[in-house]
């Protein structure tokens, strides 16, 4: 049903290692991503999940290894660059900015896209009203794509934890990424809005091409809408494949087996 | 419960991005703003300019550039004296150093460059934050005391750093009298807090609150630390250093450092804090509540003083305005973080709903 | 206007198309339509419109779109859905508006029924549903979607997104400029407009024939009635295939030229509706009723001032609010000050909440509203009405005039219709907005309009002194006690609808001894109720069977046989017993309408065993029903039903 | 020797940081507050009580100041700090403002606010002392020599309250973290009163020995801000660092005061200190001894 091409590697991991203090978080990992695909990290609690997804963006910096983002080579990656470079993400621990409103957060996703200097800003003159009114049209097709139109003008604070993820996928789909990090986008939800997240996450990838790259411990849904998934254990990677390969995977069977019973 | 929206809709996006989307609020401001610069100076005599609208005006400039930094960047300051005196001393130098500098000219000019100190003393929140910039603040704020000083150089060679101005003009008006000055201070202050909305309702903002909520976050989605913050110290400066200049050249006349030191920067603080964190209107509140607060206590004690009997002392009025200030910190603190703006903005919005309660 | 016509030369206003083009060229600037969309009301002017509906025809006619096809529509009130319905009319077609929350099975009958081969659906639901019964409907040959959301993969050749329609109209249009009012001017008044299915309260749905004369002279008798102005606004969120709709958001903002708004989602409706203000506005008493019920639950929420206000302020309506608003001048002067007291503190707030601020005129229809709901809207100032209608007269039989508003009156005949009663206490219509003919359905035609013209509306009626019309109930409902009593349930069910707590009741007695009833509790409000008194539930099921609530009711259901007993007409029929029924009427399960009307026959039918439960004196009852759910599976929801004696009150002889 | 008293300070800062994470600013409001009462109740209770002893006075007069002290320390957590737990640090640095206020406010209402002594029989005589090992040895003055006895005996005292008594466990327990100490059953709000309580004497130490030496006025709140610095070069969370840190700004002031001053007009003492931690805080933000912060996303 798919009609989205799968293209070349985008994004390519080689042999990353991070450890804090004594603990080794991540050990000679390599795998890649390829253009448009929906590829997932999947592993246990404590896997190094999260830290992989920190690393590729820049929050953490890896001891050893190399990051290839678009043929360009990274020893480590900056948050602000990765953010420029076209790497968005969404955090597993709302990171919404409570003060505001809903629409106002979903407008500093927008702000590498605004170049209104601080004097037309003051005097809301010329250039800096224009951006921000064209900006707000772009933010206002994202409500309208993720369905939250009628919470726009809410404090995010208020709003229960269902929609404040819808929130953080809207603040990072306005930054218009290349590539979507997910950290466990559909955590503490109900299986109603868990459909409603895996819908919004294959039409981003579908009508966007947007390359979606994406954690869950939670394996069953990651399965039906993920074209290959990593599989991490203990800052291992023990699997690597399509979702039918994983699957068969003996290693990731007693993996999961093994954490869960 | 006077507000009727009903027929109110929004047919652009210009038209809901207003600084007052409801025309209630929109007419009220305005005549406020009418009331301020017409009917206010019909009314009021020079005791009231004098000790209570100029000074209030100012410090609302002040308090506004505090609560930019503190509110919005979530940057604690205690150095906004600090600032105050570098725009008000460096405002004094460009005055008499340059000759035929207008009066407007030297201000902004003490402004740009508090911004320009600002910035430096800025560096450490790249580094540092909470109590830790705190203490260097400090630091901006016992080094600029001691320079006003010691330094002879910015004061002109006058002893202990005092310094005084003659009386300002403004393309052939001269501000001598108290309706002059209150009506200077009020326009600075209307453009002035027309832009600080502009900027926090803006891009520019929007990067502030980003960083106050949630820096982690706010670096992931392109927001530079560095940049917002310096630039936050920088305005923040920019409105404290024109506050400061204005409080010595309009407000006092001559002054000594001692009138920006470490006891105005804690004032400011609980201005914000009291009037509101994250709030132009905040700023108002605070610096109202707090340029009236000593005066009514002034007048108020002394009569409750004298219904029990007492003989009240000016010490002992001094010292009950310590422990109601103090207590009022700490009341806020608890009760409302958000201060006089948010009790305002939450009456306002009971006023919408009414007569439900939600 | 009439200046224009004659400058043009055209032909008289006398179909849709050419109303449209008549606001283009007189008020091409005024609003036409606005949409919530993005965050703001989107608006386009008639002179857009009516470029818009041009675009949409070409690209039907391109499509092969003749003269006599139908056109089915089905969505929420969105702009364009509005703008194809005129588009369709342009080409001599007919538009078909269809319920969208229909399911598959009945949309198919319709599709057959009615000839379909285009329909313009909302969006990416509406085509799956179609595509699932497509094989059903071989006619069906186009659909178009308004909204290309997650259209991109479907590669049926029968789709095609409304946008490239539109787009192929406008080339269409640049190479045939004549086309267009070539086909306008083929139009006449006596064509079919529109045709819209009955809801069908009893069998299988009937498409209703009206044509361009008889809608645009009904639209034209209730504009010149309330003084409507191109000024107006009013808000479009009921079911475009509702007469109602049709009549207040197509027909008379035709004529009258002013302005409709959608809102931009169903969960949205209050907020859109308080932004716009409508100043004309339409709703089923249902509506009228859920708002009353928020109100109600809102202030219990509030402090005891603010409550204690609202209480004493509502009771000063209540005594001469709605008078006031008549223009009477009964009124005392303290009442008057009290009054605009409570107007400042109150009415007017709440009026603003409920987005009524604006409204000149409101009006209701589809059902009887209880005399105490009505009373309520007129005694905080709104000028709310009622209009008697069936989708068979293009609405309006009888309309409230101004100042002659009567609780429990449907009004006076409107201009240029006729009403008698039948022998039978039937009431019947004659005049120029009957309906041409049920389409393709001789027999039912000839069944409902007899040969002089009448038209049987199938409601029983009398008029009072004053020449108003009283409907009492469906005159088939009407029935009568063993004791020979009459017997009109939907009174009595109006009446116990009033309380808030209670959302649905279906009433029984004819060929009966006594009435007793079934209760639906609304949960919203016995939700709440039950919240604040810490009573814990886990459903609607378990609610309803909490005997607290069952008192709750009881105590309701007391009132209304005590009021019941102050009017010899119905004293007899007090209701006797009572149960809460296990599950929500739903129309998912047919046992209401689409219009939320009660089916009752069904209704009692599928429940026998209860009915024999509530007459054979039994305490409790089991019952397992089989649900439908919203994504199509079924389920069972069982319960041991207790079922409460009511007590009843003597019947008051009126003083002589 | 001024460092030694910048460490009493500070070590009252470390005190309340550790336990409850609260940068207590209304320390030097409490040192002012104690020494208020000391300088005061050693006048009164002559008075009352008639009798000339010093000793006894001054002895009564500082068990009374204790009590008060305590007493500070049950309203503080009392009235405010209980409804402001789980708030970021610079809302707590706020309300401790606002403490230092009310603390100021009712101190010099209730004790006036001239200048006081306090005279607790210091010897003044300056000693020389290490004059075996090096020639002249150093001329030290007598009365910091015992300041700085004291000082030390609180530090040794403290600690071995910290390490050996069940209150000092359940305290390192809660500044480890407070969640876990909670869930353990540690009543956090009773261990936050102690906690202020020991501030408290060491506010009272600090107020005693500063206020023989310069006399008690409201300008002994102030040094609070001086030992500000002191914390930071520490690091917030370590009694030895307050120790050091404390004696590493006194010298420093002082030798910057006598090598630098000259050049730049004098009186650098204000901010010499904290451009030193300053500077330092840029290099090493979590202080000498402090624990390293750690974000997590």
């Amino acid at each position: 049903m798919s009609g989205r091409k799968i293209g070349e590697v985008i994004l390519d991991l080689k042999n990353i290692s991070l450890s804090f203090g004594g603990v080794k978080a991540l050990q000679d990992i390599s795998f890649n991503v390829l253009e448009h695909e929906i590829r997932a990290i999947i592993g246990p609690n404590g896997a190094g999940k999260s830290s992989m997804l920190n690393v590729i963006n820049g929050v953490y910096t890896p001891q050893q290894g190399e990051i290839i983002f678009r043929g360009q080579h990274h020893a480590n990656m900056d948050s602000y660059g990765a953010a420029k470079a076209g790497l968005a993400r969404t955090f597993q621990n709302i990171a919404l900015f409570k003060g505001m409103s809903v629409l106002d957060n979903i407008m500093t996703g927008r702000n590498l896209k605004m170049k209104a200097n601080m004097l037309q800003q003051a005097f809301w003159f010329g250039p800096a009203q224009r951006e921000e009114l064209e900006h707000r049209a772009k933010v206002e097709e994202i409500i309208d794509f993720l369905e939250i139109q009628h919470i726009r003008k809410t404090p995010v604070g208020r709003l229960p934890y269902g929609l404040q993820k819808r929130v953080d996928l809207a603040r990072a789909l306005a930054m218009e990424p290349q590539i979507l990090l997910l950290d466990e986008p559909m955590a503490g939800m109900n299986v109603e809005e868990k459909q409603d997240m895996c819908r919004f996450i294959l039409d981003v990838n579908d009508q966007f091409g947007t390359t979606v790259v994406l954690i869950e411990h939670d394996m069953g849904v990651v399965m039906d809408i993920s074209d290959r998934v990593v599989v991490l254990d203990y800052g291992k990677k023990i699997g690597d494949g399509t979702p039918d390969e994983v699957r068969a995977n003996p290693d990731v069977i007693s993996a999961y087996l093994g954490a869960s019973h | 419960m006077f507000y009727r929206e009903n027929g109110q809709f929004k047919t652009s996006y210009k038209a809901d991005q207003q600084v007052f989307a409801i025309p209630q609020d929109r007419w009220a401001i305005l005549a406020l703003v009418v009331f301020a610069f017409v009917g206010v100076p019909m009314l009021v005599d020079e005791y009231m300019f004098r000790a209570i609208l100029v000074p209030f005006l100012i410090l609302s400039l002040a308090a506004l550039g505090v609560n930019i930094l503190v509110g919005y960047c979530g940057q604690i300051t205690l150095g906004a004296g600090a600032s105050m005196a570098v725009g008000a001393y460096a405002a004094y130098n460009f005055m008499i150093r340059i000759d035929g500098m207008p009066a407007l000219a030297s201000i902004l000019l003490g402004g740009l460059m508090a911004a320009a100190v600002g910035i430096v003393f800025g560096v450490p929140s790249l580094r540092v934050r909470g109590l830790y910039l705190a203490v260097a603040t400090l630091a901006a704020q016992f080094f600029c005391d001691w320079a006003f000083l010691r330094i002879r150089w910015f004061t002109n060679d006058s002893s202990s750093g005092s310094v005084s101005v003659p009386d300002i003009s403004l393309f052939g008006w001269t501000i001598n009298s108290p309706t002059d000055k209150y009506l200077f201070c009020l326009g600075i202050l209307v453009v002035f807090s027309l832009m600080a909305k502009n900027l926090v309702r803006g891009n520019m903002g929007r990067q502030w609150m980003a960083i106050r909520d949630m820096d982690v976050a706010a670096t992931v989605i392109g927001i530079r630390p560095m940049y917002s913050k310096l630039t936050a110290f920088a305005v923040s400066s920019f409105y404290l250093g024109v506050a400061g200049a204005l409080w010595g050249f309009v407000n006092l006349g001559s002054w000594e450092p001692a009138a920006f030191s470490i006891d105005r920067s804690l004032q400011l603080l609980f201005m914000v804090i009291i009037g509101g964190m994250g709030a132009i209107s905040g700023s108002f509140f605070g610096a109202a509540f707090i340029v009236i607060l000593p005066i009514f206590l002034n007048q108020m004690l002394p009569l409750v003083g004298s219904l029990f009997g007492l003989e009240v002392s000016i010490a002992l009025v001094s010292h009950v305005e310590f422990i109601i200030f103090g207590s009022l910190i700490v009341f806020f603190l608890i009760v409302e973080p958000h201060g006089i703006a948010r009790l305002w903005a939450t009456g306002r919005e009971k006023l919408r709903l009414w007569p439900f309660p939600h | 206007m009439a200046a224009s016509q004659s400058g043009r030369g055209s032909a008289p206003l006398d179909t849709f198309p050419r109303l449209l083009l008549n606001h283009a060229a007189v008020r091409g600037d005024r609003p036409a339509t606005r949409e919530k969309y993005l965050g703001i009301w989107q608006t386009w002017s008639w002179s857009q419109v009516a470029e818009e509906v041009r675009a949409i025809a070409c690209g039907l006619a391109e499509l092969g779109f003749k003269r006599g096809d139908n056109l089915a529509l089905i969505g929420d009130n969105r702009p364009r859905l509005y703008w194809s319905m005129c588009a369709a009319q342009m080409l001599g077609g007919v538009p078909v508006p269809m319920y969208q929350d229909a399911v598959a099975t009945e949309m198919a009958f319709v599709l057959t029924d009615g000839a379909i081969r285009f329909a313009i659906v909302e969006d990416q639901e509406q085509v799956d549903k179609l595509l699932e019964i497509k094989e059903q409907c071989p006619g069906l040959q186009h659909i178009l979607y308004d909204d290309p959301r997650g259209m991109r993969h479907y590669t049926q050749t029968s789709l095609q997104g409304l946008d490239e329609v539109i787009a192929m109209g406008k080339i269409h249009d640049t190479n045939q400029p004549d086309f267009i009012p070539g086909e306008i001017a083929k139009g006449r008044a006596e064509d079919v407009a529109v045709m819209l299915y009955t809801s069908g309260t009893t069998g299988k749905p009937k498409g209703v024939c009206q044509t361009h004369e008889t809608f645009i002279a009904a639209a034209q008798s209730g504009v010149g009635f309330d003084h409507l102005t191109d000024q107006e606004d009013i808000l479009s969120y009921l079911p475009m295939a509702w007469v109602g709709d049709h009549l207040f958001s197509y027909a008379q903002a035709m004529v009258a030229g002013f302005t409709i708004n959608c809102p931009e989602s169903g969960d949205t409706v209050m907020t859109d509706l308080r932004e716009i203000g409508p100043t004309y506005y339409f709703a089923p008493p249902r509506v009228f009723e859920n708002l009353l019920t928020t109100v109600m639950i809102r202030m219990e929420d509030a402090g005891a001032l603010k409550r204690g206000m609202f209480h004493y302020f509502m009771a000063v309506a209540k005594r001469c609010g709605a008078d006031i608003l008549d223009g009477k001048q009964t009124v005392s002067g303290s009442d008057r000050l009290l009054y605009a007291l409570g107007n400042v503190m109150i009415y007017g707030p709440l009026r603003n909440v409920l987005g009524m601020s604006r409204i000149r005129v409101a009006y209701t229809a589809g059902a009887a509203i209880g005399p105490d709901l009505f009373r309520f809207y007129r005694s905080i100032g709104v000028n709310l009405k009622q209009l008697y209608a069936a989708t068979e007269t293009c609405a309006a039989v009888c309309l409230q005039p101004d100042r002659e508003i009567k609780f429990d009156s449907v009004g006076k005949p409107a201009p240029g219709v006729e009403v008698k009663i039948s022998d039978g206490g039937e009431v019947l219509v004659r005049g120029k907005l009957l309906l041409k003919e049920y389409y393709k359905r001789p027999d039912a035609t000839a069944e409902v309009i007899d040969a002089d013209g009448w038209f049987h509306t199938g409601d029983a009626g009398f008029f009072d002194e004053d020449g108003h019309l009283k409907i009492i109930d469906r005159a088939k409902d009407v029935g009568k006690l063993s004791n020979a009593a009459i017997f009109a349930p939907n009174y009595i069910e109006n009446k116990l609808k009033f309380f808030p707590h209670i959302k649905e009741a279906v009433c029984f007695g004819h060929d009966r001894d006594m009435v007793c009833a079934f209760i639906n509790i609304d949960m919203g409000a016995v939700g709440n109720w039950a919240e604040r008194r810490g009573l814990p539930y886990s459903g609607y099921t378990d609610l309803a069977g909490k005997p607290e609530v069952l008192e709750l009711i009881r105590e309701c259901v007391e009132q209304v046989n005590a009021d019941l007993s102050h009017d010899a007409m119905v004293a007899e029929t007090q209701i006797h017993r009572f149960l809460v029924l296990h599950k929500e009427l739903d129309p998912d399960d047919d046992e209401l309408t689409r219009t939320r009307q009660v089916r009752r026959r069904f209704v009692g039918e599928k429940y026998a065993v209860l009915i024999d439960a509530l007459y054979s004196g039994n305490a409790t009852q089991f019952i397992e029903t089989q649900v439908k759910f919203e994504d199509g599976r079924t389920g069972k929801v069982a319960a041991d039903l207790k079922i409460c004696d009511v007590k009843t009150f003597p019947v008051m002889k009126k003083a002589a | 020797m001024s460092g030694m008293l910048y460490s009493l300070v500070a070590l009252g800062f470390v005190l309340i940081f550790k336990a409850s994470g609260v940068f207590n600013f209304a320390q030097g409001a409490m040192v002012l507050f104690a020494a208020l009462a000391m300088a005061r109740f050693s006048e009164w209770i002559p008075d009352w009580l008639g009798m000339e002893n010093l000793f006894v006075a001054n002895l009564l007069a500082f068990a009374v100041s204790v009590v008060i002290m305590f007493v500070v320390a049950w309203l503080i957590e009392r009235l405010a700090l209980r409804y402001l737990v789980n708030q970021d640090g610079a809302t707590l640095l706020m309300a401790t403002l606002g403490i230092a206020y009310v603390l100021d406010g009712i101190g010099q209402t209730i004790f006036g606010s001239d200048i006081y002594k306090i005279d607790v029989g210091m010897p003044k005589e300056p000693v020389m002392m290490l004059e075996s090992v090096f020639e002249g040895g150093i001329l030290i003055n007598k009365e910091d020599f015992i300041a700085a006895l004291i000082a030390a005996l609180l530090v040794i005292s403290l600690s071995i309250f910290f390490q050996k008594t069940a209150t000092g466990r359940a305290l390192r327990a809660v500044a480890d973290d407070h969640q876990a100490a909670q869930s353990i059953g540690i009543p956090l709000d009773r261990i936050w009163v102690i906690v202020w309580c020991v501030a408290g004497i060491t506010a009272l130490v600090a107020g005693i020995i500063w206020g023989s030496k310069l006399g008690v006025q409201f300008s002994l709140s102030t040094i609070a801000l001086r030992a500000l610095p002191v914390v930071i070069l520490g690091g917030l969370t370590s009694v030895p660092g307050a120790i050091i840190g404390g004696l590493i700004i006194g010298v420093g002031e002082k030798l910057s005061e006598v090598f630098l001053g000259p050049y730049v007009g004098g009186g650098i003492e204000i901010w010499f200190a904290y451009m030193l931690a300053l500077v330092f805080l840029l290099f090493r933000p979590q202080g000498l001894f402090g624990e390293k912060i750690i974000d997590r996303v």
